[in-house]
């Protein structure tokens, strides 16, 4: 089970360039939602107002409980169409 | 009901016209209400020459079917299409066709701006552009 | 901005294709929003075998034309085009295109909508539908 | 002036089968008004309810009045589209 006590974590577009980082992996321990994702991945920055959040390619809100093997994206206001 | 991503570009009504002639509707639909965006040369008063299209593989297509699946929930339909740009592209490109089949016209129109409103607020695509002098990724604004 | 009425089988994707190549808007339109009317193999319960669309030479351009011009006026629009087909006609023939070019897509969503609910409430266009047995002109009902 | 010092009408679709006839033409004579006209071209038949009238193509309604050399039509409800 140890490989898969991981959550791994996808930024998009301008919030991967403002994190500087495109995917991560964070030790599933101790975390029980996509908040403490956010600030285990990116070393405690500011979560930037307006980001949207997804966990296995679903909307949520930062509040959602994660747990290991979860896909955990952020990402900006999408502008397709 | 399909939902395609291309990363090359695309002829928005050749694809409707390739999947209306396979699909199951002949003979039943008196109606298609078809939306193409294109790619525009100008954007917020600047020049644009040319366009990254980023997109978050795998939920792109989750959320397309899943408000194509609303949308046939929603309305009397017979099928929908939609095909979506991804990568780098130029001005007079196609990025998106949105294309619904109904037998009446009023649930095509509202199926068709139902999933482009729907693929316009939530759909996970980005948008960046190459201006003259800098490269800038476009704000949401509807 | 342009009407054509066609008294042989058209192709409304190509019609819509070639207008846009050699209008004057390309790198500025966003949004093409297209509506196209199909003839069904059924109508009212019964197998319809064949149809005849008559028309009222003259005021029907008139009157598209008008439509026309008043879309332009309501909405911020680029171009329009309306395509229609009378004559003899058979099930999966396309009867008529609508197609709206602007910048953003609110303006061509409205605008097509607005073009085919005046079309379909007084443009001079009557039906007559060939069933097995009999023909019989078809009845308003939107 | 006597060739046209006429009034054009023209019949449509189930409204041309039932008058028994396409195109007519009338004096200008004394008649003032679209219903007039529909009067003296039908032999005074009774003007079908919903039936839409239209001067030199444009629409009107039956107490439009006309002159010579107007195109003067009816027809039924409309089915394009």
């Amino acid at each position: 089970m140890t490989t898969k006590a991981v959550i791994t974590v996808k930024f998009f577009a301008s919030l991967r360039e403002h994190v500087g980082q495109t995917e991560a992996e964070v030790a599933e321990s101790g975390m029980k939602s996509v908040a403490d994702v956010w600030s285990q991945a990116t070393n405690n920055m500011a979560l930037p107002e307006n980001t949207l959040m997804a966990v296995n390619m679903e909307y949520v809100d930062s509040s959602c409980t994660v747990k290991a093997g979860d896909e955990v994206a952020f990402f900006p206001p999408v502008t397709g169409g | 009901m399909l939902v395609e991503i291309k990363d090359a570009p695309f002829e928005p009504y050749q694809c409707l016209l390739d999947y209306q002639a396979n699909a199951g509707f002949a003979g039943k639909y008196g109606a298609t209400a078809a939306f193409v965006g294109t790619m525009r040369e100008f954007n917020q008063g600047d020049d644009v020459e040319a366009m990254l299209l980023e997109h978050y593989p795998g939920m792109t297509e989750k959320y397309l079917e899943k408000i194509s699946a609303e949308a046939a929930t929603k309305w009397n339909i017979l099928d929908s299409l939609i095909v979506h740009r991804i990568g780098e592209m130029l001005p007079n490109d196609p990025i998106v066709l949105v294309a619904v089949w109904s037998a009446h016209r009023a649930e095509a129109f509202d199926a068709s701006r139902y999933l482009m409103e729907e693929l316009k607020s939530r759909a996970p695509f980005w948008k960046k552009e190459r201006l003259a002098e800098q490269t800038r990724w476009v704000e949401k604004k509807t």
